[in-house]
């Protein structure tokens, strides 16, 4: 800080201010109308970026250890010795990795449809919390890409899916619903990290500001040579709209394309033209729950609960309660028209979901997915209550897992001969990379909020200044000026 | 099919196909693949071009009916086998078995070279050279008194039965004993007995299912390993879509249903040892039918109720089965292993035969024939195995000290005698065994010294076909590849050690080489009319006749049996079978049955035959016992349960494999697992169902009764691990076979 | 009979009526196309490598069982339902042969086309073969030698249909019927495999292909098989 | 005269610094020459400025079109270099081809706003620039280029309307 800024006055408290003691009940928290200064805000952020105790330490010593042993260690021995070190068998030839890699897409939901969609609807609450999802958006992008390499025979030959103009003179072929996913997979990754970057410049301008030593080095560079400027900002806000518009779109046929490679099959069970918006709807479920979870958790170790109050889970678990709804109506469509028809291989599916070997993993996904949304979430206590949020999320992300395992690797069991019918049972080698998988998501997340802004602190401000308490008859109401 | 392949292309030895990948060649058309080669081999035999495939006609040696193969060899290894297509016998066709005999050459687990023991069964192999082994061998004949030299054979080529029944003649002692446990569980000393007390010649029948219209087998699992499998199997196809009428008719009486009972269209699981009676009455009912009078003291004692109730076969069921037989022109009746592996086997035999005489098929087209006779003198008869009875008697005099050198050649006794023979135990009693194996199979590793012979794609020889076949047939073998380790043929050792000895042996065995005693053996088919070769020289008549593959007749030619009339006339008494064991005590029939994999144990080093599923269970790499599902839930066990089967003879375990298709009184366990040596493929799986057998045999010819001993099952609560490997689905195994056949 | 120059339609009929299970053709394959066994611990777990599986299906009830094989290789779809799917081309129709075509090379091991065959006869190499010396030799050098992560399945012995191409163009003939044999349907003591070209009307899958007792494999998904099975059987004895 | 000297002034409220460009305007300071820097978007109408002319969505556009073309030739072209027939389906497969071409479309407006926002803004520039950190702490700086002479006349706008570090900053590192 220089001698300068310290003497400088601050820039007066906005007049709503006044309203803090006043508190009336319809007051809304989350569009956080009691105002600090910019720079208090600017330097709140930036402390809580960088306090890192001996936890946070220790944290990252567990998660990285976590990492290695999955990927070094699980995914380097099967790479030596063959994909047969997994569980996976004739006839069920996708396992746990893809389960996984249908998961982590999912949980890349959180962070588009909170950020893009919000965005367009101009829903307000979700300024603190859209740079925590968009995060969550790249990070779990990163860990889900990661599974169909992992999940390749000759992982060292992935390159081969790759457009490009090259000596064998043949290209990829575009029949298959692998490469429209990897496709569609690149444009998403992409999309959401240019989306997650955009929107940073700004804030990564801030830091430049007010950090020294090796954090400004890397923040001046990422910030760009941002001022400010009217134009930048024109600029920026023009793209965010374009990317917010664009977003979208990829965010549902990112899903519908995952989930085509399954329903493009033959397989019985998987062969349903449901899938595509059942699998987005899932997708948004576990994702805006994974957001919550993750922004719980933040919101407790970084202390930053000026900017994430119970006002916004409330929002948030009355979203997810929608998606449950929605998600319930998706999955009980696809369940009646498969058990209605009685084709012998989907009764078999069937009665070995109901009353088989898988009923633990199905019921299970049903308590959590539907039982306990429905039950606690229409009270908005619960939705206030940080640990119940956290154990409800949690749950929520437990069944969406075991939706996506039981889709991928029981539904292979049963073909249309039931001589090659069979069974199939992770290995410790899936667990470890499963693990692992979940510990990488953590730990960059883990790193990454201690290297970028947890909250985009000047679209905070935005929302801020377009807040007003404005009196009514006897209470003082927010009122929101649009500013686009 | 296979005929119209050009002969000279497909068999001259050095006669070539096109071998460079295809994959490369397809892609241009006036580049000759013939003239493209691969690189050459350090060490190639000199009449391989290196790249291009040779074909070398020879014999399959995996079991010892004598199908012709051809050795596919590309740069001096042996690539492939296929069946010779010109070989009477199996006319290109080849089983699982004969295509798996490569890794007989290949194993992993062949003696390099002749070894000794320091102590039996320490595994402690030391290689000596083989002018050392021959003189120790020749040093310890010469000490022994010849009258206590033995030897035991096996499966083995007929030009070594040849010399070694010479050598053994030459030396002084007794001729050699050869037995082994698939020619037993085939019943080849009772069919032979049986053919002898009828037809008056002890040869083995050939039964023409490819021509008849309905065939009663009565045990004969003769698709699968029952004397010549690929005859039998190409038969089969014909009857299916045969000559005569447009599909024949199979029924399999038996008490488990076998791969042969599943392709067949009935299948009657009498009660184990009443296949006899049910062949009785059924011949009865058909006598009268047909007022045969030529029968009719056969059947005077019959009575149709008595034999149902005794054989749970309806006596309506009987009746119509009757009329099946009868109805027909061209009826067929085989009598196969099981019904002779009791003590009334022969008789038994004896009463399926007479369904034959009554059938009126003797020497018909679809009807029964006996197996030529040797063609030229210069052969000696074909090795008719021994009956168990003389098998014993030989481990009587090994207990009894009376053997001192014993030479065991393709065969592994320690194994594949019951254990109850008490052969181990005897086998201490000699002070010194050689054996010929090229694996350390159970009996090699109980011997002083091990001379390993050639596998057969190494060696050269000759196999007179007995069993199956419509003619004649010498069928050749020769050396595919060069030997791959130091090893020596056993007939070539035979030589030698008669050289060594001198005296009697030498003068036995004048020939200097084994191709030599070949000639002299083979060259006079050269004079005989209606051969398949025309040489002008005896030189090339022998290339002739192994680039051929052998020798026979062209045209069709086998003994019309003419049936005793003193047995037809005469009362045919089958008596009830006797089973080793209380029936109170121990509840269930044993049925042990020969794998059509492994054989008697003999191809459980054979990876690929391992790994292939049997056909019925579609279990692989290990053995299992067979329990009718309503007992296995008495028992309260299922599939992949570990339980114990005791019979009074010993106890082993096993999975158990819940087989709808088996009587519930009885339990079938398939032989040919359970090795405790025989190399990294065979050793520790399974349990050796001989360690259960009771050494009874057969009263009237002293064939091993091998389906008379009765069992219990005692669960040991334990499951297998890894579970009973099998390629079918254990929950789709419940959906029936309409999904299967015609599921559009 | 086609000429040289002709595409060929190959073929291959399946006789249930003459199938006896005896699993000759099971290891005629495994010798012919190299193909690995896995030992006891993979087969148990489902990973046996046999392209061609003779399935058993168990029918009615003690004591009147029945038991049914099916031999069971690459149907060939002329619609393949692994094709499409492939991302890198290593699975593809050919033109010329109207063969499902795998190339090992090209695979990287996703197992799409597994999961999507309905027959179940695409198989995956889990691990390195297993040889050891010097069971190596006799690993035939048509064919090649497939390492670990790629997926293989029955070709019909192209490399015996590629050969007798050449061998027809060299001599400057059609290609004979009869004159390709796979490994399995040389082996296979009751002949029930016939194979050949469907091109030509004279030949014996031409004929055979026709029959009334004549079915395809789950024909109702739409793969168009090659593969032409051949119901089994009854013979009337009652009749009789 | 040459508008060689470049003043600089920080507000706390977007009136005052409305106010001040009114004033500005008002003196004679072109539009051109006056720039505000802020920590928050404000938009162009709060402040009373000229609206910037925008081209990205037009970047963005061709960037879409760039994109659909790769995806055409993509699923239509490379088997036509190549041709391999797959699953008794068409060389050119329609559906594949609508999906593949809109990925492609998509990245393609992705990929292209990214740029137009760097080539708009002239980033990435690390360059020393005339700037305030207090910007960021909520101060709206007001930039502008006037005449010498103008200079006090300027300053004395900028300080009445609540301006306060008025100079003239240096060209600095961010």
């Amino acid at each position: 800080m220089s001698k300068e800024s310290r003497s400088a006055p601050r820039p007066a408290e906005p007049d709503q201010a006044l309203a803090l003691e006043m508190r009336p009940g319809i007051l809304s928290d989350q569009l956080l109308l009691d105002p600090r200064p910019v720079g208090d805000m600017n330097r709140y952020i930036m402390e809580a970026m960088q306090r890192t105790g001996k936890g946070f330490w220790i944290l990252v010593a567990i998660l990285a250890s976590l990492v290695l042993i999955g990927y070094g260690g699980a995914w380097g021995y099967q790479v030596r010795w063959g994909m047969g070190v997994a569980g996976i068998r004739r006839p069920v030839f996708w396992g746990l990795y893809i389960a996984n890699f249908v998961f982590w897409i999912g949980i890349s939901h959180s962070g588009t449809f909170i950020s893009a969609v919000l965005r367009v609807f101009k829903a307000e609450f979700r300024r603190p919390i859209t740079r925590g999802s968009e995060m969550m958006t790249t990070f779990s992008l990163i860990v889900a890409g990661l599974f169909p390499l992992i999940h390749l025979g000759r992982t060292w030959r992935f390159y081969w899916m790759i457009p490009y103009f090259n000596q064998r003179q043949l290209w990829p072929n575009f029949h298959s619903p692998l490469m429209w996913d990897m496709m569609a997979i690149f444009t998403y990754l992409t999309g959401s990290t240019l989306y997650l970057y955009l929107p940073l410049i700004p804030d990564m301008a801030m830091a430049r500001n007010i950090t020294t030593g090796w954090r400004k080095r890397v923040y001046g560079t990422l910030a760009l040579g941002w001022r400010g400027s009217e134009s930048e900002w024109h600029h920026l806000k023009t793209a965010i709209k374009i990317f917010a518009f664009v977003i979208m779109p990829v965010m549902f046929s990112v899903h519908t394309i995952v989930s085509w490679d399954f329903g493009m099959t033959l397989v019985e069970g998987w062969h349903s033209t449901i899938f595509g918006p059942y699998f987005v709807t899932g997708a948004i479920f576990s994702g805006v729950s994974a957001v919550i979870t993750v922004l719980l958790i933040v919101r407790k170790t970084m202390k930053l609960d000026y900017f994430l109050r119970p006002e916004h889970f409330d929002a948030l678990g009355k979203l997810i309660l929608v998606f449950s709804f929605a998600w319930t109506y998706f999955w009980f469509a696809e369940f009646i028209t498969e058990w209605y028809g009685g084709e012998p291989v989907i009764s078999a599916l069937i009665h070995m979901q109901a009353r088989g070997p898988v009923a633990v993993l199905w019921y299970t996904m049903l308590f959590f997915n539907i039982v306990v949304p429905w039950s606690t979430l229409w009270n908005r206590r619960i939705r206030r209550s940080t640990t119940a949020m956290l154990l409800i999320t949690i749950g929520i992300n437990i069944g969406m897992y075991l939706e996506r395992y039981i889709i991928v690797a029981t539904f292979l069991t049963k073909g249309r001969m039931p001589f090659n019918w069979g069974i199939y049972n992770p290995s410790i080698v899936e667990l470890l990379i499963s693990i692992g998988a979940l510990s990488l998501f953590a730990l960059l997340y883990v790193v990454a909020s201690r290297l970028i802004p947890l909250v985009p602190v000047w679209e905070v401000q935005e929302g801020q200044l377009s807040h007003s308490l404005r009196p009514i008859g006897r209470a003082l109401v927010p009122s929101v000026v649009d500013l686009e | 099919m296979g005929k119209k392949i050009s002969r000279r292309k497909f068999l001259k030895v050095g006669a070539t196909a096109g071998a460079t990948a295809a994959l490369v060649a397809g892609c241009s058309s006036d580049l000759r693949p013939y003239r493209r080669s691969l690189e050459p081999p350090l060490r190639s035999p000199e009449e391989a071009l290196p790249g291009e495939a040779v074909w070398y006609a020879s014999t399959c040696g995996q079991c010892p009916s004598g199908c012709g193969i051809v050795v596919r060899v590309i740069e001096g290894r042996a690539r492939k086998i296929e069946g010779n297509p010109e070989h009477p016998l199996n006319r290109g066709r080849l089983c699982a078995r004969g295509q798996a005999g490569l890794q007989a050459l290949y194993n992993p687990d062949r003696f390099p070279s002749p070894v000794r023991q320091s102590s039996r069964g320490s595994r402690d192999f030391q290689a000596v050279y083989w002018d050392d082994a021959l003189d120790l061998l020749a040093g310890k004949l010469k000490e022994a008194d010849p009258q206590s030299v033995a030897f035991l054979g096996g499966v083995m080529s007929d030009n070594l039965f040849d010399l070694a029944s010479r050598f053994m003649k030459g030396t002084g002692a007794a001729p050699p004993v050869v037995f082994d446990l698939l020619s037993a569980l085939e019943g080849r000393t009772t069919l032979a007995a049986a053919s002898k007390a009828l037809f008056g010649v002890p040869a083995l029948p050939v039964f023409d299912v490819g021509q008849a219209e309905v065939v009663f087998s009565f045990g004969a699992n003769f698709l699968e390993t029952w004397l010549s499998p690929v005859y039998y199997g190409r038969s089969f196809g014909n009857m299916r879509r045969g000559r005569l009428r447009g599909r024949g008719y199979l029924v399999q009486f038996e008490p488990r249903m076998s791969m042969t009972a599943a392709s067949a269209d009935e299948w009657v699981p009498v009660k184990p040892g009443t296949e006899g009676l049910v062949a009785q009455a059924i011949g009865k009912i058909v006598a009268e039918r047909r007022k045969a009078a030529n029968v009719a003291g056969l059947y005077k004692d019959v009575v149709v109720g008595d034999v149902a109730d005794a054989s749970g076969v309806s006596a309506e069921q009987l009746g119509k089965l009757a009329r099946i037989f009868d109805t027909v022109d061209h009826a067929l009746a085989i009598p196969g292993g099981a019904l002779a592996g009791r003590n009334n086997g022969l008789e038994a035999t004896l009463a399926v035969q007479a369904l034959n005489v009554v059938a009126g098929n003797l020497g018909q087209p679809g009807g029964l024939s006996l197996s030529p006779d040797v063609p030229s003198e210069s052969l000696v008869t074909a090795s008719v195995p021994a009956s168990y009875a003389d098998v014993q008697a030989l481990i009587e005099r090994m207990k009894a000290g009376q053997v001192q050198v014993l030479m065991v050649h393709g065969a592994n006794p320690v194994f594949e005698l019951p254990k109850a023979s008490g052969f181990r135990e005897a086998l201490g009693q000699v002070p010194f065994v050689v054996s010929f194996a090229p694996f350390a199979d159970e009996t090699a590793v109980q011997a002083d010294l091990v001379l390993p012979d050639h596998t057969y794609l190494e060696s050269w020889g000759y196999r007179l076909v007995a069993a199956g076949g419509d003619r004649p047939v010498v069928s050749a073998q020769q050396p595919a590849v060069q030997p791959l380790y130091d090893t020596r043929s056993t007939a070539e050792v035979l030589l030698n050690l008669a050289q060594r000895l001198g005296g009697s042996a030498a003068k036995a065995l004048p020939w200097k080489s084994v191709r030599e005693h070949l000639q002299s053996a083979i060259g006079p088919l050269q004079a005989l009319p209606g051969g398949n070769l025309h040489a002008a020289s005896t030189d090339a008549f022998i290339e002739e006749w192994q680039s051929h593959g052998g020798w026979w007749t062209t045209q069709e030619k086998s003994g019309a049996p003419g049936a005793s009339k003193e047995v037809l006339s005469s009362t045919l008494v089958v008596p009830n079978a006797d089973f080793a064991g209380d029936a109170q005590k121990f509840p269930f029939h044993l049925l042990p049955y020969p794998s059509i994999l492994l054989s008697d144990g003999r191809g459980a080093n054979q990876p690929f035959l391992q790994e292939a599923p049997d056909p019925m269970t579609t279990v692989a790499w290990n053995n299992w016992v067979e329990i009718n599902p309503k007992t296995a839930a008495k028992l309260k066990v299922t599939t992949g349960d570990i339980v114990k089967v005791t019979s009074p003879q010993g106890e082993i375990e096993l999975s158990v494999y819940v087989y709808p298709g088996i009587r519930p009184d009885t339990v079938a366990i398939p032989v040919g697992q359970g090795h405790s040596d025989y190399g990294r493929f065979a050793q520790g799986r399974g349990s050796n169902v001989m360690d259960l057998l009771a050494p009874l045999t057969e009263k009237a010819g002293g064939a091993l009764a091998w389906a008379a001993t009765r069992v219990k099952i005692t669960p040991t609560g334990r499951k297998a691990t890894p579970m009973l490997a099998r390629t079918e689905s254990a929950e789709g195994v419940e959906r029936g076979f309409r999904d299967a056949e015609n599921p559009g | 009979m086609s000429s040289p120059t002709e595409n060929h339609h190959w073929t291959m009929i399946i006789d249930l009526d003459r199938c006896t299970g005896c699993q000759a053709c099971v290891v005629a394959c495994h010798v012919e196309n190299n193909v690995t066994y896995v030992g006891e611990e993979e087969v148990a777990m489902g990973r046996f490598m046999h392209w061609l599986l003779i399935q058993r299906y168990w029918g009615g009830e003690y004591p009147n069982m029945q038991a049914r094989f099916s031999p069971i290789p690459c149907q060939q779809c002329k619609e393949a339902p692994c094709e499409p799917v492939c991302p890198v081309y290593a699975t593809y129709h050919s033109e010329q042969e109207m063969l499902n075509i795998q190339v090992y090379n090209r695979c990287i091991g996703v197992r799409f086309c597994a999961n999507n065959c309905p027959y179940k006869v695409r198989v995956f190499n889990w691990f390195n073969p297993q040889n050891p010396e010097p069971l190596d030799q006799m690993l035939n050098p048509d064919v090649t030698v497939r390492s670990r992560g790629v997926i293989e399945k029955c070709t019909f012995c192209i490399h015996r249909i590629r050969r007798a191409e050449e061998d027809a163009r060299y001599e400057g003939r059609p290609v004979r019927d009869g004159e390709v044999q796979p490994a399995c349907v040389q082996a296979c003591p009751p002949e029930a495999f016939v194979f050949g070209d469907r091109n030509d009307p004279e030949s014996r899958v031409a004929k055979m292909a026709e029959s009334r007792r004549g079915f395809r494999l789950l024909d109702d998904v739409g793969t168009v098989p090659e593969v032409v099975y051949l119901k089994r059987g009854v013979t009337d004895v009652e009749g009789i | 005269m040459a508008k060689d000297t470049v003043l600089m002034g920080l507000f706390n409220k977007a009136d005052h610094t409305a106010n001040t460009v009114e004033a500005l305007e008002k003196m004679g300071i072109a539009d051109d020459d006056v720039a505000i820097l802020s920590g928050i978007p404000y938009p162009a109408e709060i402040l009373g400025r000229p609206l910037v002319w925008e081209r990205i969505p037009v970047i963005a556009l061709s960037g879409a079109v760039i994109g659909f073309l790769i995806g055409i030739f993509l699923v239509a072209g490379t088997p036509q270099l190549y041709p391999v027939h797959v699953g008794g389906q068409g060389l050119l497969p329609i559906p594949p081809l609508a999906v593949i071409t809109y990925e492609l479309t998509m990245l393609g407006i992705i990929v292209s706003t990214f740029l137009g926002v760097l080539w708009e803004s002239f980033f990435p520039s690390y360059g020393p620039k005339r700037y305030d950190r207090l910007v960021t702490e909520g101060h709206i700086g007001i930039l502008l280029r006037c005449t010498p002479e103008q200079v006090s006349l300027v300053k004395e706008v900028l300080k009445e309307n609540g301006g306060h570090h008025i100079h003239t900053p240096e060209r600095r590192p961010l």
